[in-house]
């Protein structure tokens, strides 16, 4: 009956065991102060349980030096908790570098995936084993959450932004793909499955389906169908910016501060074009809030990186995290 | 009054004020104070709420606040701060003549702080209108398009004025709220003074009355700056 | 027996007035306490029952029982319902109202129709909240974030955040009476330093009601604007933060679970010391670490965000304010334990809850340094890990304070004694049902099951049974009690004043005590649990 | 505490204190000062509101700690509910 009841889920990405271990750690720890606690009480109830030989409890004060022994250890061992807990947090926040990118995109009650090449799926994921992969997320409803409990990763998604997660998977197979953020009516049934593939297979699995054209093709002729060529060329004469070699690089604005043009900002440019004007432009462009789904957005922001020059795709300095919120949203 | 019955079975309580489970004038009115304090504690919270909103979005939106703050009528709103101040002046000194027992003054700067009260909400009321009609009262017909063209040097965009303006509406119509509840109050205190029920020995709700008016006041204060005045410097 | 008790029963706040107005119009801290106990009580029925109906649609992995969208109002409003009307007011308005003015020897509170207006308000929110699920319920679940609240819900979300808004006016104006009185009514000789703990506990939970409840109380009333209106100071299409709204929510909502858990720690500390027969262990610790669970409690409201989208630094803060607050638990926890040492300890039914509450509040406080760990809480942050451990604090802690509470002062709320037998085996049932219950639902959670799931996969289903297996059971744990309760009520022998030989001016009194509490003012010459002093009923003594 | 009676004098003194600033406040934010003018604006405020609850509210005179207490902790809470909230938002840029 027992071999039904793991106590933890598989461990496939390489972060699963750190947080295990952690785990692990956590768990023998209470169950140590659990049982020291109980046996002092069982001892004590039984010891000096009332009675009837009139023997009267013999009262005690308390004890400073205990009090402070009992304070100054716990903060002790909390302390050693909290670092090795934020240790791992940084790790699953701080993106590697030279990551693969997949679109993802929530809304009720199902997982929209767009692959950079072009694949799209709902509720199921292919990606292949030991590569790091960052999901770029965003909801177009209300707040969903992606949680693989097998990777030991969530992410909320969280609409009119982007968030981030990435992960490296290590044993292919399939896993539970759960949202994790109450979302509505059919919240239990926006489950999917993440499918994790040998690299060699995944290679095939992505030519099988690529009459879609990748995503940043795609965003190129919606690019080129919504007209935006007119103002974003190539040269310096545009009456916007040029976008080449924008993603990843400071940018400087109108009121003289700075950003970087990560995935966020391209994003706000797109539906919200003058939140942040870019030095030297006039606010003039249209704003594309509500005339682009996400997925489109989608495709415009991955044509835009891909105007990068190789190699492209990691704007990820230390100082950029994971979830990579600005203070401005569209 | 439930409470009277109980004061008659209690005859050492010669004052008809002092409630039964007090042993003292003096406790009695400590306590009522602690308790209005408290009360205005929690009042603040209520009030944190909004303004840790408000300050959120001031940062990330501070184009459209400023923007929306100059729409605002400065004069109105220099005029309301000064009626307010005028209230107070007027409680305070109430609460002085509650003091030293002069009743006709009493009445008289209760009715002067109603009188302030109401043409505080007048005139609050004349900028809601215009608001109203310049349509920049959030939903359906909300259109910040006047806003945009007068202030070409900076960009607006109207669904962030709209949350400028959500701001503005639920926090001076929770101030006003507040005015009105103060106004209620004082009426029923006006009456009362008129009574003669309030005096040297017993001047308790005067007193909380008044707390209550003072700090509807200094949320006031705030709502001034925070709200009118972002940005008056001239434009480029 | 009976009939004895009838022709010598004195006058008392029971008997000094009848009929319906005299309970209606009362400002009667006691009687305005059994008021709140009996409606609590409804609401405490109203909620166990949706948590009856999800753990049976949760016995099988498919949703068979009820529809997804009646799942989801289920626990909604079991939420709701409980945390509340039941949780929130349960030992404050009850316990707190009866004992409050006793303990510090006054004859009632400092605004005692205030606090029948704290009733009447209870009452208008709990009928509001009544009329919201009758007509169709809510179903953003209790915590009500948005956008989906403000945007895609199409229940009562206005009904259901109104009636939490008038209720958090029936806990400020609560919380307010507690303080001013503690401040300002106690007895000549009653110092800060000779206040049970209890006392202590009841003034630190209503710091937080002053503090906290106007807050959600404003976050409620804008989303309910939001609705209304359409504001969009949440709705991330106009630029709001969806995220703000949880950064209010839970500056209140955590801190409400220490309204939950602190007035059960004051509980515990009555009982145990009375059991043992000893003074508390470290007074001072105990009463000075409320106050900094209450203050610290203020601190750490994002880690209930670890994976909403804040910044990285923003958590960091936050997890680590969160350990603070650990500590002063822990610190009780040793104290109580400690306090054991030496005594002379019955196993009284009170007893029995308190150690009942020391191990559930253990495991529930231990299980919490998961959840301020960053890097476990993104694991099993919104899993059932997380329903486990606040079920272990305000279940296992805050109802069975409660419960040992109840039957600890019920000889001095009614004058009779409850069946001592039925009192023991009903902590152990619920003891025994609520591990079985929510045990299995840590391992749950850090297996992967999402909270809030209506169907599951199938290799979940052996713990759920377990778990609804103990659910059953808690939930004869729960009825008995209700049973053998009012039964005493008629037939339960006399108490006398001091049944148990306690300490605290509340057991200086007759049972039930008279309209005043008092014949004369007290004069308090004594320290707390001063059980040197106390000599023990001769019954009790006999009897173990 | 509330035995004490402050003299009209002082009232009138603080009343047109009061009426000053708030002219002040009005007039300084025609002028351009930058970032000042927020910081200027809010300290006026900030004193505006601190004589009416010394003076008006009589804090300054009552003899009991508690008051002062109580005033002073409403707006520590205040701070940590907009100080700790802005930690957030503040920081969302740097990760």
């Amino acid at each position: 009956m027992f071999e039904n009841l793991p106590l933890w889920p598989a461990r496939a990405s390489t972060m699963a065991g750190n947080v295990d271990l952690l785990y692990i750690f956590l768990v023998l720890l209470s169950l140590f102060t659990c049982v020291a606690i109980f046996i002092t009480i069982v001892v004590f109830v039984t010891k000096y349980r009332r009675r009837l030989d009139g023997r009267e409890a013999q009262q005690i004060e308390g004890s400073v030096l205990l009090e402070i022994a009992w304070t100054v250890v716990p903060l002790g061992i909390f302390m050693l908790i909290f670092a090795w807990g934020a240790i791992i947090y940084f790790q699953e926040r701080v993106l590697p570098r030279d990551v693969a990118e997949i679109y993802v995109v929530g809304k009720q009650w199902m997982w929209k995936l767009q692959h950079v090449e072009g694949q799209r799926e709902i509720n199921q994921l292919h990606v292949p084993a030991n590569r790091d992969i960052k999901l770029i997320m965003t909801s177009q409803d209300v707040i969903h959450s992606f949680f693989v409990p097998e990777f030991r990763i969530k992410q909320d998604v969280v609409p009119g932004r982007y968030t981030t997660l990435w992960f490296r998977a290590t044993q292919p197979g399939t896993y539970h793909l759960f949202c994790s953020q109450y979302c509505g009516t059919q919240h239990s049934g926006m489950v999917g499955q993440i499918v994790v593939m040998e690299p060699a297979q995944y290679q095939a699995w992505l030519t099988t389906g690529g009459a879609f054209g990748s995503l940043a093709a795609n965003g190129a002729s919606l690019f080129a169908q919504l007209g935006c060529p007119t103002c974003h060329q190539s040269e310096m004469q545009g009456r916007g910016p040029i976008l080449s070699e924008v993603y990843g690089n400071p940018v400087r604005l109108e009121d003289g501060q700075t950003v970087v043009a990560d995935d966020n900002y391209i994003r706000e440019s797109i539906v919200n074009p003058s939140a942040k004007i870019v030095s030297g432009f006039k606010p003039i462009m249209p704003v594309f809030q509500g005339l682009l789904n996400e997925e489109q957005l989608n495709e415009l922001v991955a044509y835009v990186k891909s105007l990068n020059p190789p190699p492209a795709g990691s704007v990820n300095s230390p100082g950029i995290a994971a979830a990579e919120t600005k203070p401005q949203q569209p | 009054m439930s409470d009277s019955p109980l004061l008659v079975e209690h005859p050492e309580h010669d004052n008809p004020a002092l409630l039964h489970h007090f042993a003292t004038p003096e406790q009695q009115r400590n306590t009522a104070s602690l308790g209005m304090w408290l009360f205005l504690a929690t009042e603040v919270m209520f009030f944190g709420g909004m303004f840790c909103a408000y300050l959120v979005y001031r940062y990330w939106y501070y184009n459209e606040f400023a923007a929306g703050s100059r729409s605002l009528d400065i004069w109105l709103g220099t005029i309301n701060t000064v009626v307010l101040i005028c209230s107070s002046l007027t409680v305070a000194l109430g609460v002085k003549a509650a003091q030293l027992g002069k009743r006709k003054q009493l009445v008289g700067l209760l009715l002067a702080t109603l009188v302030f009260g109401v043409a505080f909400l007048g005139i609050k009321g004349i900028e809601w209108y215009q608001k109203y009609e310049e349509h920049h009262i959030p939903g359906h017909s909300f259109d910040v398009s006047d806003i945009i063209q007068n202030y070409p040097q900076i960009h607006i965009d109207p669904s962030h004025s709209q949350i400028y303006f959500s701001l503005y509406f639920a926090m001076t119509g929770l101030h006003a709220l507040h005015m009105i509840v103060g106004i209620g109050i004082f009426a029923f205190l006006t009456y009362y003074s008129w009574k003669g029920k309030y005096g040297p020995e017993y001047y308790t709700p005067i007193e909380n009355g008044g707390l209550y008016w003072h700090f509807v006041d200094i949320i006031w204060i705030y709502l001034f700056p925070l709200l009118y005045l972002i940005d008056r410097k001239p434009l480029r | 027996m009976a009939t004895a008790a009838v022709t010598t029963e004195r006058e008392n706040y029971l008997n000094a007035e009848y009929g319906i107005k005299s309970w209606l119009l009362t400002t009667d801290h006691k009687r305005i306490a059994l008021l709140y106990l009996i409606s609590i009580t409804f609401f405490f029925f109203v909620g166990g029952f949706f948590a009856l109906l999800i753990r049976l649609e949760l016995l099988t992995p498919a949703g068979d029982l009820v529809l997804a969208d009646t799942y989801n109002k289920l626990f909604t409003m079991h939420g709701q319902v409980m945390v509340f009307f039941f949780l929130i007011p349960s030992i404050p308005a009850t316990l707190g109202n009866f004992l409050v003015p006793m303990m510090v020897g006054a004859k009632d509170l400092a605004f005692p129709r205030i606090n029948l207006l704290s009733w009447y308000l209870y009452i208008a929110g709990g009928l509001l909240m009544l009329l919201c699920i009758l007509t169709g319920g809510v179903d953003t679940g209790w915590t009500f974030y948005t956008p989906f609240s403000t945007g895609f819900s199409n229940t009562n979300v206005t009904e259901a955040g109104l009636a939490i808004f008038i209720n958090g006016f029936s806990s400020i104006l609560t919380g307010l009476n507690f303080v001013v009185t503690i401040h300002r009514m106690r007895a000549p000789g009653m110092t800060w330093s000779r206040m049970p703990l209890f006392l202590w506990s009841t003034y630190a939970t209503s710091i937080i009601f002053l503090l906290g409840t106007p807050v959600i109380a404003i976050t409620l009333l804008l989303v309910v604007m939001e609705r209304a209106f359409g504001l969009g100071i949440f709705d991330p299409t106009r630029g709001g933060d969806p995220v703000l709204f949880q950064h209010l929510f839970w500056f209140y909502s955590h801190p409400a679970v220490y309204i939950m858990i602190l007035p059960a720690m004051g509980v515990v500390s009555e009982i145990i010391p009375c059991f043992s027969r000893k003074r508390v262990f470290g007074y001072k610790a105990v009463a000075m670490s409320s106050i900094a669970i209450a203050v610290f409690g203020f601190l750490v409201w994002a880690h209930h965000m670890f994976v909403a989208g804040i910044s990285l630094y923003a958590a960091l803060v936050f997890s680590i304010l969160s350990y603070l607050v650990a500590l002063p638990s822990a610190v009780k926890v040793f104290n109580w334990t400690a306090t054991m040492y030496k005594g002379s300890i019955s196993f009284s039914t009170p007893m029995l809850y308190a150690l009942g509450f020391i191990g559930l509040f253990t495991i529930g406080g231990l299980t919490g340094l998961f959840l301020a760990c960053l890097g476990i809480d993104v694991h099993v942050h919104d899993t059932y890990f997380v329903i486990a451990h606040f079920h272990y604090i305000m279940v296992g802690g805050a109802l069975m304070g409660y419960l040992g509470g109840l039957h600890f002062w019920w000889p001095k709320i009614t004058g009779r004694m409850y069946p001592e037998a039925w009192g023991r085996l009903s902590a152990m049932i619920v003891f025994i049902g609520f591990n079985l219950t929510f045990f299995p639902q840590f391992i749950l959670g850090y297996l992967g099951m999402p909270r809030r799931y209506w169907q599951y996969p199938p290799e979940f289903q052996v713990l759920n049974v377990f778990s609804t297996a103990g659910a059953s059971i808690l939930a004869v744990g729960y009825l008995l009690p209700m049973v053998y309760l009012l039964w005493s009520l008629r037939y339960g022998k006399l108490a006398g004043d001091n049944p148990w030989g306690a300490s605290g001016l509340e057991w200086t009194t007759q049972s039930p005590p008279t309209t005043f509490n008092f014949d004369e003012t007290p004069e308090v010459t004594w320290e707390a649990y001063d059980y040197e002093h106390i000599p023990l009923p001769m019954e009790v003594t006999l009897e173990r | 505490m509330s035995a004490h009676v402050i003299s009209t004098k002082l009232y009138v003194t603080i009343w047109i204190a009061l009426m000053c600033l708030t002219v002040i406040t009005a007039g300084v934010a025609f002028i351009d000062l930058g970032p000042f003018n927020t910081i200027v604006a809010l300290s006026i405020a900030t004193f505006k509101a601190v004589l009416v609850v010394l003076i008006f509210m009589h804090v300054k005179y009552t003899s009991e700690r508690l008051t002062k207490t109580v005033v002073i902790s409403a707006i520590f809470f205040l701070f940590l509910l907009l100080g700790l909230s802005m930690a957030d938002y503040t920081t969302r840029l740097l990760g």
